[in-house]
């Protein structure tokens, strides 16, 4: 488990109540992104990317399966995360627990919600046959805020992502072609989070920051702006106002980070 | 919230909901307390069709010992699905989502409870959903606060939760299944209500930054009426065991009562906020 | 886990002697039996059950699917339990345990044996199509004889249970219909649970006397009056003439227990 | 015990059944003990086509410590099917009926048992089916017993299993396979016979109770052709271990050794029942 | 768990230096082997294999299953073991452990590699229906080398084995027979494993050695005198020359092993 | 090594391989230490397509506690594939393969290191596979083995590990994936070069003694090439590593910070074999 000093604690305090943070950041600036994409020739899309020095891999496998019965022309994605210790002393191996499986749930979410990828153009024949994306995201490098940096490759694997096509004959049989075509969708969403530490609220912590919060809220904003989901998290509480606050500001950092994405 | 159904209206021509509630109206709401005799304290909610169960065990020692924590108590709460609370049987092992839940219920209970009080003990909420209908979550959050109550833990304020959400163009407060499942947004709340604080809160679907700010108006409405009813029970819940008492000289020897007289005034005037 | 002091033990081995009990039934008094059906309007079936204090919730959900290959004309009925701490604090989150699945075990066979109902009255299309019923068990609270209350509460579930009528197409496509029909069914069996205590013999043990109890004998009587199913455990021991009073106590018990159970 | 299969006849002209035997005989039974060169103390039986091993070990350490008891040892039972050992492959990990079956071949096995000697020991009794064969359980708790014996662990009695029940209308005992599968009731049954007590009793199907009456009474004889057959084999064996240590100057030094020399002649005496 | 006392560790390197090994056999020679097969008449095949005091016993049960999709014409052999507290104080209950999965897979690698039995000859109609075989084995008492032990069972079991015929009509469907017919197949592979204690290389180790050897590495030797497989294990290392040594004195060694199989 | 695809050619007209090869040619090869700033020692190689990761921590503490061995370091090693490192999504769990490549890594790592230099405590080496290629195995513990000397963990000799095996008829060093698909046998080693020790090996498919001592020595070519770029980005590694120290007045605060200076000249000269 990591930990922090007294002493370091105090200093952080004092810093954000002179307005500054303990890296330098002002209170709305995010660390650098990189995006390095199809790293894993292997699979049908792919995507490094870094937030400062937090690192995350997501890889796409791609399968034709049926559809759910109550969404009969609609592809299916799956998200999931894996916290291995490659990426952090204090992760263990095992089931997914329960920060894997909300880091999985809120990405999936933010995805899912927003105008992004239509799911209905993942469907193959109505009722029948679907595509079924898999989305695997490991950290590699835990430096803080791995929700906007699995959000982050995650978006970029579906943007550079290639589907095989699929033939499907009067039988019902389908033949997984040697063609591939890109996805269809519309700009990506942004996850956006936020730490409240003491009266301050921060975007992007790192980890020493994310030690002292009380409370964590994930924003995504959608390509035309909205608000597409939010998360709530850690054992502190919000007002209304501060919520509020939360949205605006992410309104408007979302168009710096909208800028350094991969163009399709 | 899903692309691919057509969208069936959601309001008649009087503008009412399917149900016949207005934008602002909550479902029917029942709450008791004690309803389960072996656990330390219990509660039952039924919320629109949603029936849930909580049970609450502690401060107790925590096993396995290795999880205590130094200086304060481990909160832990389980929300689980019965097989048949849904449409199609759900399996028996937890799913990711109710592990998802039991997290966000137990963030939304905990910061409003004094865990440095107990150092190195755990208490435990169970929650278990009979039947399941739109915001269980919320109506579980709402029901494990005064389980709680029930079991004479201290706490900053009783927790209450609903959703807010827009349906059909129009925001609307405690979304009914249908309302969730062909809705535009959900955003499931939990409050202190009389601290002004959130203390469980998502969002999924789409709204503007306009619409979240109107809409987090609507719900605390919702939250606060909840909200009183959630006293009222307890104060009666409270009444009715100090007659208990009163009405019987020795306590009974049954080990599956309910030790409800650990809830004293001090408890009940700290769940009114402070 | 539940104790109980020795002069408690002491105090209730007296009562026995003078052929009384702690909580003063006799030794083949049930203890209040109540049945509220259909709780659960997403189930298709339901039933709460109250003995005395102990509490169990059954619900069954149905689905239809192929037979086993050895019985291709009869439908499935696939019972289980689960013991959270809900019902009790000496219960544990967790795969079924023992207990749990013991208990699922001779509540299943104590149906599974009777006349109640037919297997093949579930069958839709031989070799095919079939309805698997789930009958699951959840204990509320646990005051002793879990068999007796949870057997009441899932014969009480099937006897206010509606099937959803299924159509099979030429093709062998089933559709599931919106109309609803009972299950055909007989008498239902009662399940009769015997705690020996010493060298007395009790009916429907409350949880203090299964603390003190060295033997456990559940037997299921069938609706005509027919043995159809039975289960020794414990770690003690039975003669045969005990056995055979256990018996013939319950064929005269069951006639009471009948009368409460909800008509058709 | 299944509605759907036509009854086929179970009984020839001359009124046998279809193995040959009489209503109230036994299959063919073979014991042996000692038979696993790894474990403490070991047995095996063919009875039908029934081919089951048992392994003992202890009194031992009993691991994980938390779960040993302050005034007694531990018995543990696990009764385990090969995959092969049944038509369809069975899948390796255990099923509910594996844990039902360990938990009724433990609780037939207890109450012989000085368990009070052993505080805070572990018994561990290991039983795997080779080929399952109607009665499976009943053989196993046969098996299981003299395994004990063989490991040297005093008892009250030895315990003997067979099963009785209803197959074409007639009471037989120690039933096939197919009279279980097709018969109208079974009764699996184990007793520690000297002392006329039951301690393992199971019933599936339908009896009168003047049929479960007569059924007792039956199987007690079964019973009591197969305790003699157990102590013959426990006899022989004590005999051959008395050989084998006054032959050999210096006990063996490999680590397989069983250590049968722990029998004596009182744990012989006390199995026969007090 | 086993251990050896620092006196019989001593003891043992002296013999090994005199070239004699603690039970009197030569570092050449195999404990004596016995083989029963058909123990079990409900399995499709099944012997029970003994390797001094060691002994083992595999099972075979067949199904009828797909082909895995890149091998349309081949059936699937299933290996797995169970080490059990049956065979050795120090097995424990549970999912299968580091060396139950080594073992399948070196046994199940000797077996496939080998010319022993073609997979194609376990298809029914290409790409619809083969034969799945599951090989299953117990370790019944384990005195050393559960890897020869084990190999020598499995090859048995499936030498005796026998196979239901199966008929495909037009429209796909397997009906599976009552005739039987025995698997085709070559000379059979056989599996020595040797030791390394100190500088000694020895083959067959009992279980003694096996506590103080610091290498092990298992041969499989086809009926063709080639090697079809190897697998060096333990924490201690091997040179070229002791790799080419154990090969030739595994080819040497094999002669003497083959003749004790069962012929078909 | 599968009998039911045709064989296709594996050689071109020039005799060389269908990626441009000789039959004594390596892939391509990349090596890096320190690419995972949270672990203690890293390093990351590109082995033909193989794209693989090592994270080592320790020696540590080591939980469970009842594992720790009194006399020595337990070593531990976990290989895992990603779920999109091979043609077909692999399942998340980990399968049989990966817990018996997880066991003969560590057996090939283990003769080179001193665990008997930290009692009870534990090792962790933990390898991710992001693309799989033929020859993962000892792609992973080439890495493995400079990941454990950029955590500066003493040891005898860095391993090497690369396969040979038979194609079409030859013999050819560092298998593809085609090759080891569909050639005629693979030898899977790994070296502690320096010392002339082989620490793992494994072999399937088909081949007579003859060619497997010529191909014993075709391997150690091609170890002692992937040995000497080892060696070179170790001694890379640690020059840059003592010219940031020197840059840097302070050591930096972050966490994250790998602990390269515990790599000294003793260390790198234990690594190159005595």
């Amino acid at each position: 488990m990591d930990i922090i000093s007294e002493i370091e604690r105090e200093r952080m305090n004092e810093l954000l109540q002179a307005g500054k943070r303990i890296d330098g950041r002002g209170f709305d600036d995010l660390r650098p992104i990189k995006i390095v994409p199809n790293i894993v020739s292997k699979a049908e899309g792919s995507a490094e990317a870094w937030l400062g020095e937090t690192r995350v891999i997501t890889g796409m496998k791609v399968s034709i399966g049926q559809p759910f019965p109550d969404t009969p022309n609609e592809g299916v994605v799956v998200t999931s995360a894996e916290l291995s210790p490659i990426g952090s002393p204090s992760f263990e191996l095992g089931p997914p627990g329960e920060q894997a499986i909300e880091l999985a749930r809120v990405v999936d979410r933010g995805i899912r919600h927003s105008n992004f990828i239509q799911r209905t153009k993942l469907c193959i024949a109505e009722g029948t046959h679907v595509y079924l994306l898999f989305l695997d995201i490991y950290i590699l490098a835990d430096h803080g805020n791995l929700i906007d940096a699995s959000h982050l490759s995650a978006v970029a694997t579906l943007m550079t992502s290639q589907l095989p096509k699929v033939e499907v004959d009067e039988e019902g049989n389908a033949t997984i072609l040697e063609e591939f075509m890109p996805l269809e969708m519309e700009a990506p969403p942004i996850a956006l989070t936020f730490a409240k530490i003491n009266d301050s609220i921060v975007v992007d912590p790192i980890s020493t920051e994310e030690l002292v919060m009380s409370t964590r809220l994930s924003i995504t904003i959608d390509g035309d702006d909205t608000i597409c989901s939010m998360q709530k998290s850690g054992s502190g509480t919000l007002t209304r106002q501060e919520i509020l606050d939360c949205v605006e500001r992410a309104c408007q950092i979302v168009k710096k980070a909208r800028s350094v994405l991969p163009k399709r | 919230m899903t692309d691919s159904l057509e969208k069936e209206k959601l309001f008649d021509e009087k503008g009412l909901r399917l149900d016949g509630r207005r934008v602002d109206e909550l479902r029917p709401l029942k709450l008791e307390i004690g309803t389960l005799s072996r656990a330390d304290g219990s509660a039952y909610i039924e919320h629109g069709r949603n029936k849930i169960l909580a049970a609450v065990y502690g401060p107790r020692e925590l096993h396995p010992r290795h999880r205590a924590i130094a200086d304060r108590a481990l909160l832990r709460v389980t929300y689980r699905m019965g097989t048949f609370s849904v449409g199609e049987r759900k399996r028996p092992a937890p799913s990711r989502r109710e592990h998802e839940i039991s997290m966000v219920i137990r963030q939304a209970l905990e910061p409003m409870l004094f865990l440095e009080m107990y150092p190195r003990a755990a208490i435990d909420v169970f929650i278990q959903v009979v039947e399941a209908d739109g915001g269980s979550r919320c109506a579980s959050t709402t029901v494990a606060s005064i389980a709680l109550a029930n079991a004479g833990i201290p706490m900053r304020s009783i927790v209450t939760g609903v959703a807010v959400g827009k349906a059909d163009g129009q925001l609307v407060v405690d979304l009914s299944d249908l309302e969730d499942k062909i809705g535009d947004a959900d955003v499931p709340v939990a409050m202190a209500y009389g601290r002004n604080e959130y203390t469980l809160l998502q969002m999924d679907g789409k709204l503007s930054k306009e619409e979240l700010a109107k809409a987090l108006e609507m719900v605390e409405g919702a939250i606060e009426t909840i909200y009183e009813k959630q006293q009222q029970v307890l104060r009666e819940g409270f009444i009715q065991i100090r007659e208990e008492i009163s009405e019987s000289e020795e306590p009974s020897s049954d080990e599956g009562d309910v030790p409800d007289t650990e809830i004293d005034e001090t408890d009940m005037e700290s769940a009114d906020g402070d």
